[in-house]
């Protein structure tokens, strides 16, 4: 099916939740009100004409700018091998959103990596720790303000000075 | 009993009797299995049909308590560092390390991350240091000949002689 | 050796010293010449040839630069280990921990006891010979324990345990099948057993019988089982439990357990040369005592090598088997195998007292038609594997 | 053994046991890298196994914030040692979807051709420390031998052994000449038989066998619910290739099948399923490397690209068929030099979420085969 379609129907079916669909790019994509994801997923998921049975990526984009933090979910349908984005922005003081975990299992730990990078809090998550850094890590490593620390753990994280300049 | 290490004149039997010491230990280099990064798999070849470090009696050994080497090959990352350290310190004196590749030299490519530490030896003592991204089995070979090139000058009878020798490279 | 002290006695060179310090002396001795000049090199060159051999089946070369052809190996890994640092595990059972390698050592040792290598050489030939070594092997499973608890470490734990039950379980259908032999030779000393045989094969005891050669089998594989060899290596599996219940032993303790195990492969075989074939037999071609006690040790130590070197062989082709695959290996098939064996070969020496020529050589035709099948095969592997491909500007 | 425990604990309140908390890793022998599992066990039946990933957390990602779009490209190869060209090619594909860049066809081929060689070399790896885990040593050397000549061979096509930075955004860094494909070709006819000799020492050793069949079996539902791709999924008996479903590259060009589980030992999508993918796998790979040397065009191997690439301002998200399964490049571009964000969305890391669920009620043992079966690497799962 085509992302345009998929848009059709996703609109009268969510009409007002769902907004912003942009279908001339490479990957199509939608924004999805933060509240509603839950409820798109799960009908994404279901609705046999959709059947997106997996949920192939989840990541964040940190936009300091426009003071928000964008989820991003990438579907995938094996059944009717078709694809669409959605997006959901987040206030990037607070970001909480809803998990997707007990739609697709997969969430678990991709939300736990959006959490431990960005600092994402995903409610009603199971298990919400860090994954990939130690747990007495302080920050968020992939928002755009991160600031290192001076030493972790009694090392210190000096660099060579020639390879400060290439930092930018 | 005061321990006998160290504590003789040089003499022909006292140096004769460590350059035996000296050999067994050089011909018998237990390596420890510790791959973290991309060099594990050179480390793997090295252990493999073309390399083949076992005619130098070097044989991978999965636990620390019975590795004379500790071969660290690849990124260290901080969440590991606490981790090598232990290990470090779970292995036999005497004990050597070999730091393989880039990344446990200085961090190399990933000078630039924030969750890699910037050389292992800012964690324990090296003794060689074998540079590439990744070493060649042949490099690493290198670099255990170098080990026991070191380990053949080492004096243990013989006395005032026996400080460590500077790091070499590889 | 027990004249040569009473002569020495005799003529009054111990003088002032009670005849029975002079015995313990002369025994302590000899223990010393036998382990250094002995058992040291058997184990330790048994250990660099099962290297070279591993090594030249993975396509590599093996130890060779430490002596001729690195056959000094054993020394070098010897000396280092001598003087690396003896580590206790704070956490660990201190008594139980120092104690474990010496059990585990003494239980492989004083097999060397009752093996013989020739018709005179032989330490002492107890009229109990097989069932000692069944007895002090056990003692191996206690040292395997004791480290594998006083280590205080869960991977030793687990390979301690899974040791002890391996072993245990696998003494059952190792001990029918010698019982096997042993209904068959009426005796339980080794010289005995031997002398039972002939040096020709189809007077082999493995040929004896349809029985028998089935024993052997089973023999051969619960030995494997007792002597942690792969594919039952599973106490100290490498790729699962670190390093099983040595994790924690490092130097000299190690050492022993190292030394054990090369050296109980060595028993694995000699054991089975003297039941089922033949030991030290040889063909009457000289009466000259010295020869024919060289030729006697000669054939019996090849006999017990080809059978390490099978040892060998099967671990390096193999890979290994569960905890309960083992299990029920040991007792859904080979003790009821193990079993059928001892009551049919009952029933056979009630039937031919004296054994039956005709089946022994039937039996022997047998064995040699398999080996000529099996020899087929490994040929065809051989000719159907491929060499190491050198892409021309790289060789 | 444990509903013999329950039994007992069910006489008396006197026999307690207590379950054991293990630790495997973060340094074990067959973690493959560096991975962690804290193991509850009860004897040697696993209650549960947590993994713990992230020793190995290089944040390659932010990395690609810093750097410019040419100078990740070595990144990527570190994102997946293992199967560097891949990690190259998505990188690759991403950047120049982005900048509408035009890969020559020769260089398409050449991409190919790095590729399936990098497959064969990694499934090797792949199927050798399997066998490693299981405690055959010796297919193990035997699969780095043949390894060393893929090596020889991509030293040849590129420098490097294992981390080559060969693909390049554009096109590849380096032709593959005329000799090199002979050689190629040499090597082909050599390891065609290669896979024949490794099945007979491994894949129907009937130890092995029973080791893996009906060990930690993969529904499709899970296969879909835990996002379990490439062989894995394969495995599972749906036969979805990117290669083939999503095509990419030449590959819709080239004629090759796509191997899956049939569970013809055991059941469906258990370990031996997952072995036995690779093993075809690898001969697949040889059919289509055979043919992409037979069809090679002449050509230039890189298109023109600025040594300062600016795509413009926009996302593009970009699927391969690695030799772990679907790996997803979202890179994200603010028409700069950098890029402004890059993810990888890899394998492995799915995969490993999944041996929570897929651990419950097997042995130690099995632990060890289940993790050797997934193939998951502990690079690409930290990234």
């Amino acid at each position: 099916m085509e992302a345009k379609e998929i848009w059709e129907r996703l609109e009268e079916k969510f009409s007002g939740r769902v907004h912003g669909f942009k279908g001339d790019v490479f990957d199509p994509y939608l924004h999805v009100e933060p509240q509603a994801a839950v409820e798109v997923c799960r009908y994404l998921r279901d609705d046999p004409g959709l059947k997106f049975e997996v949920l192939s990526d989840l990541t964040a984009l940190d936009w300091p700018k426009e003071e928000k933090i964008q989820l991003v979910y990438h579907l995938y349908s094996y059944t009717h091998r078709h694809q669409i984005v959605l997006k959901a922005d987040l206030p990037r003081e607070a970001p909480v959103i809803f998990t997707m975990e007990e739609i697709w299992k997969a969430a678990n730990w991709m939300e736990r990596e959006v959490f431990d990078l960005f600092g994402v809090v995903f409610d009603g998550h199971s298990d919400l720790r860090r994954i990939l850094l130690p747990e007495d890590w302080v920050g968020h490593p992939l928002r755009k303000d991160y600031v290192e620390q001076e030493e972790y753990d009694g090392i210190s994280t000096q660099r060579a000075p020639l390879v400060e300049k290439l930092l930018r | 009993m005061k321990s006998l290490i160290n504590s003789l004149p040089e003499t022909v039997f006292t140096t004769k009797v460590d350059d035996l010491l000296n050999w067994g230990r050089a011909s018998s280099q237990w390596y420890m299995l510790f791959g973290l990064a991309c060099c594990a798999i050179e480390l793997m070849q090295t252990g493999g049909p073309r390399a083949d470090v076992d005619r130098f009696g070097c044989v991978p050994r999965a636990t620390p308590r019975q590795s004379d080497l500790m071969i660290v090959a690849g990124t260290l990352t901080y969440k590991m560092a606490k981790r090598t350290k232990l290990l470090y310190d779970q292995m036999p004196d005497p004990k050597y390390v070999i730091s393989m590749g880039s990344c446990s030299n200085c961090g190399g490519l990933f000078q630039l991350a924030y969750s890699v530490c910037k050389g292992v030896d800012k964690i324990i003592p090296v003794d060689v240091y074998v540079p590439g991204c990744p070493p060649r089995p042949e490099a690493l070979t290198e670099g255990l000949l170098r080990i026991q090139d070191k380990m053949m000058r080492e004096r243990w009878l013989v006395r005032g002689s026996a400080e460590r020798q500077p790091t070499a490279g590889a | 050796m027990r004249e040569l002290v009473e002569q020495a006695l005799r003529e009054g060179y111990f003088q002032g010293i009670p005849p029975e310090f002079v015995y313990a002396g002369a025994m302590l001795l000899t223990a010393f010449a036998v382990l250094s000049f002995f058992v040291a090199p058997l184990a330790g060159v048994t250990s660099w040839l099962e290297r070279r051999v591993w090594a030249r089946m993975q396509s590599r070369v093996g130890p060779n630069r430490v002596g001729p052809q690195g056959i000094l190996q054993w020394l070098a890994d010897g000396i280092k280990n001598l003087l690396k640092e003896d580590l206790i595990p704070a956490a660990a059972d201190r008594r139980l921990f120092t104690m474990a390698p010496y059990v585990v050592f003494v239980g492989f040792l004083a097999t060397f006891v009752v093996i013989p290598f020739g018709s005179q050489f032989i330490v002492a030939d107890l009229n109990i010979g097989i069932l000692y070594i069944l007895a002090v092997t056990s003692l191996v499973v206690v040292g395997i324990l004791m480290a594998g608890w006083s280590s205080n470490n869960k991977w030793s734990l687990l390979g301690g345990m899974r040791s002890a039950a391996q072993i245990v379980s696998y003494e059952i259908p190792a001990g029918l099948s010698v019982l096997t032999i042993i209904l068959v030779t009426g005796t339980m000393s080794m010289q005995g057993i031997i002398k039972a045989q002939g040096w020709a094969p189809w007077d082999w005891l493995v040929f004896y019988n349809p029985f028998t050669f089935i024993a052997f089998f089973l023999y051969f594989t619960s030995a494997l089982a007792e002597g942690n060899r792969t594919p039952f290596d599973i106490p100290e599996a490498e790729s699962e439990l670190v390093a099983g219940y040595v994790t924690e032993y490092s130097g000299m303790r190690f050492l022993f357990f190292f030394f054990a195990e090369w050296g109980n492969l060595y028993v694995i075989g000699a054991v089975a040369a003297t039941l089922f074939l033949g030991g030290w037999q040889i063909p009457p071609v000289t009466d000259h005592p010295l020869l024919k006690g060289i030729l006697e040790f000669a054939v019996f130590f090849l006999k017990a090598y080809f059978w390490v070197f099978v040892a060998m062989w099967v671990r390096g082709t193999l890979p290994r088997v569960r905890v309960d695959q083992l299990m029920a290996l040991c007792w859904k098939y080979l003790v009821p195998l193990s079993f059928i064996c001892l009551v049919g070969t009952a029933a056979w020496v009630l039937v031919w007292p004296q054994g039956n020529r005709a089946a022994s050589i039937a039996m022997f035709l047998l064995g040699v038609a398999i080996l000529i099948r099996f020899s087929l095969r490994v040929g065809y592997q051989i000719r159907h594997a491929r060499p190491e491909l050198y892409l021309k500007p790289y060789i | 053994m444990s509903a013999m425990n329950e039994a007992t604990a069910g006489e008396g309140a006197a026999f307690q046991t207590e379950d054991m908390i293990i630790n495997v890793g973060p340094q074990h022998p067959s973690t493959h890298g560096v991975l962690r599992f804290v193991v509850r066990t009860d004897g040697e039946v696993i209650r549960s196994a947590l993994p713990d990933v992230g020793y190995l957390h290089r944040s390659i990602e932010k990395i690609g914030e810093k750097v410019t779009w040419h100078g990740f490209v070595p990144y990527t190869d570190r994102a997946d040692y293992l199967a560097a060209m891949f990690a190259n090619q998505g990188f690759c594909m991403a950047a120049e979807k982005l900048g509408g860049i035009e890969v020559p066809r020769r260089a398409e081929f050449c991409r190919v051709i790095a590729c399936e060689l990098n497959r064969i070399a990694s499934h090797l790896i792949s199927v050798g420390t399997f066998g490693q885990d299981i405690g055959a040593i010796t297919p193990f050397l035997h699969a780095l031998r043949e390894r060393e000549t893929i090596n020889n061979l991509m030293e040849e096509i590129c420098g490097a052994r294992l981390t080559y930075n060969y693909i390049r955004i554009g096109g590849v860094g380096y032709d593959i000449t005329q000799e090199t494909c002979g050689r190629i070709g040499a090597f082909l006819d050599h390891f065609e038989l290669i896979v024949d000799e490794y099945n007979r020492l491994l894949s129907y050793n009937k130890i092995f066998v029973e080791r893996l069949v009906q060990v930690a079996p993969i529904s499709l539902e899970d296969a879909f619910q835990y996002n379990i791709v490439g062989p894995n999924l394969r495995a599972c008996g749906l036969r979805w290739d990117i290669r083939r479903d999503i095509p990419y590259s030449l590959y819709p060009e080239l004629d090759f099948d796509v191997p899956v589980g049939t569970g013809e030992k055991g059941i469906l999508g258990d370990c031996y399923d997952r072995y036995m993918v690779r093993i075809l796998e690898m001969q697949e790979s040889c059919k289509i490397l055979r043919q992409s040397l037979r069809m090679m065009p002449k050509g230039p191997a890189i298109a023109k690209v600025p040594r300062k690439f600016k795509p413009p301002a926009g996302e593009a998200y970009i699927r391969i068929e690695s030799a772990r399964g679907d790996m997803g490049f979202y890179v994200v571009s603010d028409g700069s030099e950098y890029a402004y964000r890059v993810r990888f969305r890899t394998g492995s890391f799915t995969a490993m979420g999944l041996v929570e669920k897929l651990s419950r009620g097997i042995m130690v043992a099995d632990l060890i085969a289940l993790i050797a079966s997934l193939d998951v690497d502990a690079p690409e799962i930290d990234r």
